[in-house]
């Protein structure tokens, strides 16, 4: 699967005009000598059958080598372990609230009569549909310059995070909620809700208890996808709050056609949206046994 | 890259909560209003959305200009106007082509067989470890940003869901009681497959396009904002969205009304995609 | 003698009058007026078709009929405490203190995401406050009292990992969980196993000997007539009549219940009609006499004689399905034969490989080994090219029958469907005649078959499966998922179709009254095997193998007037 | 050999004096809390660039303006220039030419060592022309600046002596850029991916740490005691240090500042100066880049431009000044002069630009594009009047942007199909390799009017390898091209001042481009931080006089 993502981007951003060696003497723009030109060619092995280049990459990714960065010339894995875990940070956090967000919501929703219901759906369709970097500078303009409450940029201090992960979460949680509140009010319809109503249950015990269970199967199985939403998220957000992370430097290397970079972060997002994939497979198995025993059918 | 499992769930869910009536009446009138926007938007419009009047920036609404001018001192409301057809268009094609990749590789992995549905089903979660974005950027620097290449961008950048969606309905139609009861009767494969298991697999494709138009122009309006988006001047919310920004703390008007249209596109066009799919649903 | 577990009078439940918000809407009633009394350590039984309000009263005792459910009665005392008007609050001291609830179907009635050791641990942590261990110990205890197999294990499984018999004892357990003087069971046995059904009903039957008061509420009389001291009978919400079991079975005054009864057809015999109400009777004889010539003429081979080949035949036929890693052998070594104009009755417990068998007779799987044989000419092993052309000689009628129709196609469609088929006309003339036959209105033809009823559904099936005009119609369990009365009116119809056509039935179902009452011949299926195969009146009366015998011992039978009424 | 002196050693002292007060180019935005009481040693100033970070901090290394913001806080040239645009010392303390202007000595400082503790002498300046002249190094704006300097002799220890291949009158100017800089041999010859990460310098501060996409952390140099000859103070610097972050987003940079998160940011947008002005919280120093103006090129390599008179209807219908007084609220002043105003020898003419609608069409006409569609555009035997117009989204900020649509709006009452294309900068670099573009505008920043000679000279039409070329308007002009490399080479300052005038009235007589305001360069700052200013060089802001006030 590594593989496959190696190769498709590869190919992918050689498609992509522009000369690498360019990239390397100071990007589009620069008034690079032949000499120089020739040189870098020669040292980078650019001037190799795109072939050649091809297997000499994958010999390189196979020992574990991500190469060095065309702009920056340092150790591309350096330039990604330096960013990842702020992304992640990021990433992770947001996709935490964005779940307290669309439980909360969806806890509510289901509990409200119909107006309440009608007015959460508006809720979660607004959020779903907030565009990113939108949504960041309304933020910026409400807590940070009107009311100073938060910094505008990302700092050192937790609060510094706020408003950045409120950006990535707010979205996502609009597509949590719906999600859940819809899969909320199927269990509410099912035949066991009226079991456990009969042995005594509380209309909240049977949210908290059941329904919840059950809306959040697929809000599980989502967090995946939602991770790589959240990073296709953080190019933009990462952009707005001046913050460090993998977003910004994939941003970069696409705009300078610094290939070993633009691999090198894809290849890690992919390995984490493989880990994250795993991983909400675990969970569901271990929230819904149904599952692992659909497979043996 | 999106909410199309989740639309997905929208469409299979059996309790769907049928949006009132009143909602649904709402968004038809919205979708009528879209649609003469985007025939002739000189219906609805106030002013020339294209002339400039650099002594009239920045003025906020008024009974002049609805929703105020901006930096150019152009009338936004007709521009939000004018931008409709971009935009719908942007969000329509980028669905069209989403879906058309998607029913490709979903319609191999669907009927082709085991080891084709596995390939497939490699090739699909292959992209689907590419963040959206990075696809869209890719495809940009490739061809060059524009609303074009946007459009694209967003459409493959969808694919993959639609793909696995597709594949799963096929699965699930194939293994149906009617498609059994079909062969049963005699019928060939074609003609099964042309009138039953087609038919029955995209059904809910309809309500999925409907429901990814609107996300598809959220998406495209990212687009905008890192600079890749429709060509000056002609007006495309995502574009108005990203240029006003801007000016946001100077002129609010720049940015609101624009996302407006956005969110009441998508909500509309969501209202619509479930109303769609409870008809649909209770036929099941 | 205290007072009873539970007193009704003039219970009503009324569903969409919008009476909170605008009040201009009528409501509908679902219930009218009915009066209900469970004594303690007594078994009541409410009867009635779908549609017929029994399971809202039953949701009625407990204050779940519903939030858009207005509900009033004279008189609810549940577990002896007023609960009229009761607050929801008040409702929660009733529920699972004072009455147990068992629904159909424990797959979907327990929480398939949590563990059945939470699910009957929830009324004590509930009303007990119980912790968590004390909870899990208990439900240990009552699952050994319903019998559960390995009850430390299986507390710590969901119902999903549980078979059906296995999940219907834990749903009982957790309403047993508190001892409440009142359990309240809505077919708590339908779409069970008849082994299984038998043990389920063994429990609460139980539960009435420890002294509980019991309301049992069933489409199906058998059923009812096993354990239940009273029935109510209940039409359209209201009650029709009612008595003691055998009063009621034995001399039936309503015609609803007449109807109830009659439509059992455990004791019918073979050819006899099982309803006389609705359908006009088309022969000029008298309906059993008719059957009973018809069904000797088939018997006895009146018209040609003996075809040379069987309709359809079976050879040694062997079909195995990988599973995860292991291979399950759905069927094994099966032959059968049925003849024109005759039905094989196949019966056995689900799993045992009776649906394979309908499969490799459509010739919708190929056997691993072995050949099916249509009018004595190879079937199973032609290429599907050779065989599409000679499907119309085979029609197939199904459980589901919605589920086998387009669902974006009318009545009228499907039928000409069929007929392009079978290389016929599409005209509207022969959709009529095929609707004519089945004896549903021509003016369904336009109708989307979800405007039609379940009976009405399985119709219009049928007249697709005889579009083609088919020698053979294999049936699998064509009546399983209809009420009562409208089982009976399909099954009469099959049987006209046979006469008239001269059909060869492959019959499958697990209801052995059904297949007894349908049966020439009957082939009795347990893991894949055919463990007895015979003449069906022979198998019935003097079954050979202990399979069959399991299956007639455990079956619900009508116990008609003669007072002993199931376990007693 | 006689040699005269072109410039004077100036008493430091004296200089400190008159221009602790006079800060270069900064405008107090309104009735800010003046710059009142003592220096206060200590604190850490957070500067927020919305330039890209640079991929290098070795200004040696390619050459741009991100790279000389933060470079001229750790490196020093050899020269710098006072207000005025004069020539003044700095690590040279004063220089000689020769009379055949191939030869120049300059005279070192001999106090000066690097942080590193390498001492500042001749060799290290030889060491650093060549770093510069090396192809390895991949330089392109120094080496470009140093083109006629062919090698460098050590004299002596403080006399470093350059031998060019001609005249070069701008070879002071040049050596005033920090792409120029001297930096610790040493550190050269670590090799490019350490010098890159923290190049050493003489410089009031020292690169720290750099967290890439986030910040440089530069600290105080405490031996620091150099500073060009207009230097306010002597001594270390005030502040322990700078953080120098990288906030991309313009909005979310002015909130970072009105947050106090902070004390001042480049590339203030005209909205936020508006705003700032009316607010009165924040100080603003407008310090417009030398060398060239914003300006549109138009392309008179091809067709229509290659007509004067479609030049001139074009720059008639262009209406630009209401759209430069809405979309940048003031805060730029419309240019004439393809010079930027700080340049001395800019010259201007105003009526070349007045807009002439009737002007235009009447010129239109005469030129033969007289047939009109029903959109108004004008064609020509069939051939639409089109005006490709790549647009950088990377170098045109959003308000640029805007005033192009606008001048694509009046440009088409002429008849002109402007097409604009915003691209990124591979794209937009690539349009222009292949001269798919009729105008477009191309900044461009160097000390002094040679310039003009980079940019219309037709040599510079010859595109280097890598495609580039930057006589964008491709101005072929033999007479032009005699007037640039005479005045490149005169040595005296009115001749050469009356040979750029002669030039640039060519140039704007031709109606080659279209000028439009100054590159703007606009920072905001908090009140508390004092002392600080633009480098009369390139503008850059130094920090080796500011301080922050309690």
């Amino acid at each position: 699967m590594l593989w496959a993502v190696a190769t498709l981007t590869f190919f992918a951003v050689h498609l992509v005009p522009g000369d690498p060696a360019q990239a390397i003497l100071g990007g589009p723009g620069s008034q690079a000598s032949q000499e120089a030109l020739d040189q870098v060619r020669a040292d980078y092995g650019l001037d190799r059958p795109l072939a050649v280049q091809y297997l000499a990459m994958l010999g390189r990714l196979a020992s574990g080598d991500l190469g060095d960065s065309y702009a920056l010339k340092t150790p591309v894995a350096d330039l990604i372990a330096g960013q990842l875990l702020g992304t992640l940070t990021l990433a992770l956090l947001a996709l935490v609230v964005a779940w307290v967000l669309a439980i909360g919501l969806a806890l509510w929703s289901t509990s409200a009569g119909r107006i309440g219901r009608a007015i959460a759906a508006g809720i979660e369709l607004t959020a779903a549909a907030l565009p990113h970097f939108w949504l960041a500078t309304v933020l910026i303009a409400v807590f940070s310059t009107s009311l100073g409450w938060l910094p505008p940029v990302a700092n050192d201090q937790p609060s510094g995070l706020v408003l950045p992960v409120l950006t990535l979460a707010v979205p996502l949680a609009g597509f949590l909620a719906q999600l859940m509140r819809e899969q909320m009010l199927d269990a509410l319809e099912q035949p066991f809700t009226t079991s456990a109503l009969a042995r005594g249950e509380t209309a909240a015990g049977i949210r908290l208890r059941h329904a919840l269970r059950h809306a959040a199967l697929p809000a599980v199985n989502l967090s995946g996808w939602a991770i790589g939403y959240l990073i296709s998220g953080a190019v933009v957000v990462e952009t707005i709050f001046a913050r460090p992370g993998l977003g910004r430097t994939l941003l970069r290397a696409t705009e300078l056609r610094d290939v070993p970079v633009v691999i090198g972060v894809v290849l890690v997002v992919a390995l984490v949206y493989v880990a994250m994939t795993v991983l909400t497979d675990l969970v569901s198995r271990a929230i819904d046994p149904r599952i692992a025993l659909e497979e043996r059918a | 890259m999106s909410d199309l499992e989740l639309s997905n769930r929208a469409v299979r869910g059996r309790a769907l909560p049928r949006p009132p009536r009143a909602g649904t009446v709402a968004a038809l009138a919205f979708v009528a209003f879209l649609a003469v926007a985007t025939v002739a938007p000189w219906l609805l419009q106030t002013a020339d959305p294209l002339a400039i009047a650099p002594r009239e920036a920045f003025e906020p609404p008024s009974a002049a200009h609805w929703f105020g001018t901006d930096e150019s001192g152009r009338d936004v409301y007709s521009r939000v106007i004018e931008g409709t057809a971009t935009s719908l268009l942007i969000g329509v094609s980028a669905t069209a082509i989403g879906l058309a990749l998607g029913l490709l590789l979903g319609g191999l992995a669907g009927l082709g067989g085991r080891v084709l549905d596995f390939v497939v089903g490699r090739v699909n979660e292959v992209l689907f470890a590419f963040p959206g974005i990075l696809l869209a950027l890719l495809i940009i620097v490739l061809w060059g940003p524009g609303p074009v290449t946007a459009t694209i961008a967003v459409g493959l950048s969808t694919a993959p869901g639609y793909a696995r969606i597709i594949r799963g309905e096929l699965v699930t139609v194939r293994s149906s009681g009617y498609v059994e009861a079909a062969r049963v009767l005699g019928h060939g494969r074609a003609r099964v497959l042309a009138r039953h298991i087609l038919p029955n697999a995209l059904a809910p494709m309809v309500v999925l396009a409907t429901l990814g138009i609107g996300q598809a122009v959220v998406w495209a309006s990212a687009l905008s904002y890192l600079g890749l988006g429709a060509q000056p001047p002609a007006p495309e919310w995502g574009a108005m969205l990203s240029a006003g920004r801007t000016y946001i703390t100077t002129a609010w008007w720049l940015t609101v009304f624009p996302g407006l249209m956005i969110v009441l596109t998508t909500i509309t066009t969501t209202v619509l995609g479930r109303a769609l799919a409870a008809r649909d649903g209770a036929r099941r | 003698m205290s007072a009873p577990v539970l007193e009704v009078r003039g219970l009503s439940v009324a569903f969409g009058g919008d009476g909170r918000r605008r009040g201009a809407r009528d409501a509908v009633e679902v219930v009218r007026g009915v009066d209900l009394t469970v004594e303690a350590g007594t078994c009541v039984a409410i009867v009635g078709e779908s549609g017929s309000g029994k399971s809202v009263t039953a949701r009625a005792l407990l204050g779940l009929a519903g939030s858009g459910a207005l509900v009033r009665a004279d008189r609810l005392t549940v577990a002896w405490a007023d609960r009229r008007d009761a607050s929801e609050r008040e409702w929660r001291r009733t529920r699972g203190v004072g009455a147990g609830l068992v629904l159909q179907d424990a797959l979907v009635s327990l929480d398939p995401l949590r563990t059945i050791g939470r699910e009957i641990g929830d009324p004590l942590r509930i009303h007990r406050r119980m912790s968590h261990a004390a909870a899990r110990a208990r439900a240990i205890e009552l699952l050994e009292l319903v019998g559960m197999p390995h009850p430390t294990i299986t507390v710590d499984r969901r119902s999903g990992e549980l078979s059906g018999g296995m999940r219907q004892r834990a749903l009982i357990a957790s309403a047993l969980a508190l001892d409440p003087p009142l359990l309240i069971a809505d077919e708590p046995t339908t779409a069970l196993d008849v082994g299984v059904q038998a043990r389920v009903l063994g429990l609460l039957d139980e539960a009435r000997a420890r002294g509980a008061g019991v309301l049992l509420i069933s489409h199906d009389l058998a059923v009812v007539s096993r354990i239940a001291d009273t029935v109510i009978v209940l039409d359209r919400g209201a009650v029709v009549e009612t008595g003691p079991t055998a009063e009621i079975l034995g001399a039936p005054r309503h015609p609803v219940t007449r109807a109830l009864i009659e439509a059992v057809p455990t004791e019918v015999p073979r050819g006899v009609g099982l309803t006389t109400r609705d359908r006009p009777v088309r022969s000029a004889q008298p309906v059993v006499e008719a059957a009973r010539t018809a069904s000797a003429a088939s018997t006895t081979g009146r018209t040609p004689p003996p075809p040379p080949a069987p309709a359809l035949e079976g050879i040694g036929l062997s079909k195995s399905f990988r599973v995860g890693a292991g291979t399950t052998h759905a069927v094994q070594d099966v032959s059968f034969r049925v003849e024109r104009g005759r039905t094989l009755g196949l019966v056995g417990e689900s799993g045992s490989g009776k649906t394979t068998i309908a499969r490799l007779a459509l010739a919708l799987a190929a056997p691993d080994a072995g050949e099916v044989r249509l009018a004595g000419e190879p079937w199973s092993p032609l290429p599907e090219r050779d065989r599409r052309t000679r499907r119309s000689r085979i029609g197939a009628v199904y459980q589901d029958a919605f589920g086998s129709f387009d669902p974006r196609w009318s009545v009228g469609r499907i039928l000409r469907d069929a007929l392009v088929a079978a290389r016929r006309d599409p005209s509207d003339a022969a959709v009529t005649a095929l609707l004519d036959q089945v004896h549903v209105p021509t003016d369904a033809a336009a109708r989307h078959p979800l405007a039609l009823s379940g009976g009405q559904r399985q119709r219009i099936a049928i007249a697709r499966a005889l579009a083609g005009s088919p020698d053979v119609l294999v049936c699998d369990e064509p009546v399983s998922a209809l009420d009562a009365t409208v089982q009976a009116r399909v099954l009469d119809l099959l049987d006209e179709l046979q006469r008239d056509h001269g059909l060869a039935m492959l019959f499958i179902s697990h209801d052995l009254g059904v297949i007894r009452h349908m049966s020439d011949t009957v082939a009795v299926m347990r893991s894949g095997r055919i463990v007895e195969h015979g003449d069906a009146e022979r198998v019935f009366t003097a079954p050979e193998h202990e399979v069959t015998a399991a299956l007639i011992r455990d079956s619900p039978r009508l116990a008609r007037g003669d007072g002993s009424a199931g376990f007693r | 050999m006689t040699s005269r002196r072109i410039i004077r050693t100036l008493p430091l002292a004296a200089l400190a004096a008159a221009s602790a007060l006079v800060l270069a180019g900064c405008t107090p935005a309104a009735e800010s809390p003046e710059a009142s009481g003592d220096p206060v040693t200590g604190g850490t100033l957070v500067y927020a660039s919305g330039d890209g970070e640079p991929s290098c901090l070795d200004p040696h290394v390619g050459g741009n303006y991100p790279q000389a913001l933060i470079a001229g806080q750790f490196l020093e040239s050899l020269v710098s220039l006072d207000d005025s645009g004069e020539v003044i010392p700095w690590l040279a303390t004063e220089w000689t030419a020769s009379d055949d202007g191939l030869t120049w000595d300059f005279t070192l400082r001999d106090d000066v060592s690097f942080t590193d503790g390498t001492p500042l002498n001749a060799e290290a300046v030889k060491v650093n022309v060549e770093h510069l002249k090396d192809p390895d190094t991949q330089s392109s704006t120094g080496y470009l600046a140093l083109g006629k300097v062919d090698s460098v002799e050590v004299v002596s220890d403080t006399v470093a002596r350059f031998h060019l291949s001609a005249p070069d009158s701008a070879l002071l100017e040049s050596l005033t850029q920090p792409w120029n800089a001297i930096e610790s041999p040493a550190g050269i010859a670590r090799g490019m991916e350490e010098n890159c990460l923290a190049p050493i310098g003489t410089g009031p501060f020292i690169v720290d740490e750099w967290v890439p996409q986030d910040h440089v952390s530069l600290v105080r140099n405490d031996d620091y005691d150099t500073g060009p000859a207009d230097r306010a103070h002597d001594g270390a610097a005030y502040l322990d240090g700078i953080e120098w972050r990288f906030i991309p987003d313009s909005a979310s940079r002015y909130a970072a500042l009105q947050a106090g998160e902070v004390d001042i940011i480049d590339n203030a947008q005209p909205d936020t100066l508006d705003q700032a002005a009316k607010s009165g919280t924040l100080v603003e120093i407008d310090a417009p880049r030398p060398g060239a103006s914003n300006r549109i090129e138009l392309n008179s390599g091809q067709a229509p431009f290659d007509d004067v008179r479609v030049r001139e209807a074009f720059i008639r219908a262009a209406d630009v000044n209401d759209g430069i007084d809405a979309l940048f609220f003031g805060t730029a002043e419309r240019s004439f002069s393809v010079l930027s105003s700080v340049e001395p020898l800019a010259y201007s003419d105003e009526t070349l630009f007045a807009t002439d609608l009737d002007e235009a069409n009447a010129l239109l006409d005469e030129a033969g594009w007289t047939e009109r569609d029903a959109d108004g555009i004008r064609s020509k035997d069939g051939v639409p009047l089109t005006v490709r117009f790549p647009v950088s989204t990377n170098q045109s900020i959003p308000a640029e942007q805007s005033l192009f649509e606008q001048i694509q709006a009046t440009a088409k009452e002429a008849g002109f199909d402007v097409q604009l294309e915003p691209l990124d900068l591979s794209g937009w670099y690539g349009a222009l390799f292949t001269h798919e573009y009729e105008a477009v505008s191309a900044p461009y920043t160097k000390v002094g009017p040679d310039v003009l000679r980079i940019l219309y000279h037709s040599d510079s039409i010859t595109p280097a390898p890598s495609g580039y070329f930057a006589n964008l308007a491709q101005l072929d002009d033999p007479e032009l091209d005699a007037l640039l490399t005479e005045a490149a080479s005169e040595s005296d300052p009115d001749a050469r001042a009356a040979l750029y005038e002669q030039a640039q009235q060519i140039i704007l007589g031709g109606f080659y481009a279209l000028p439009l305001y100054d590159q703007q360069n606009h920072f905001l700052h908090s009140p508390k931080l004092q002392g600080v200013r633009a480098m009369p060089t390139v503008s850059t802001p130094t920090f080796a006089d500011a301080w922050l006030a309690d």
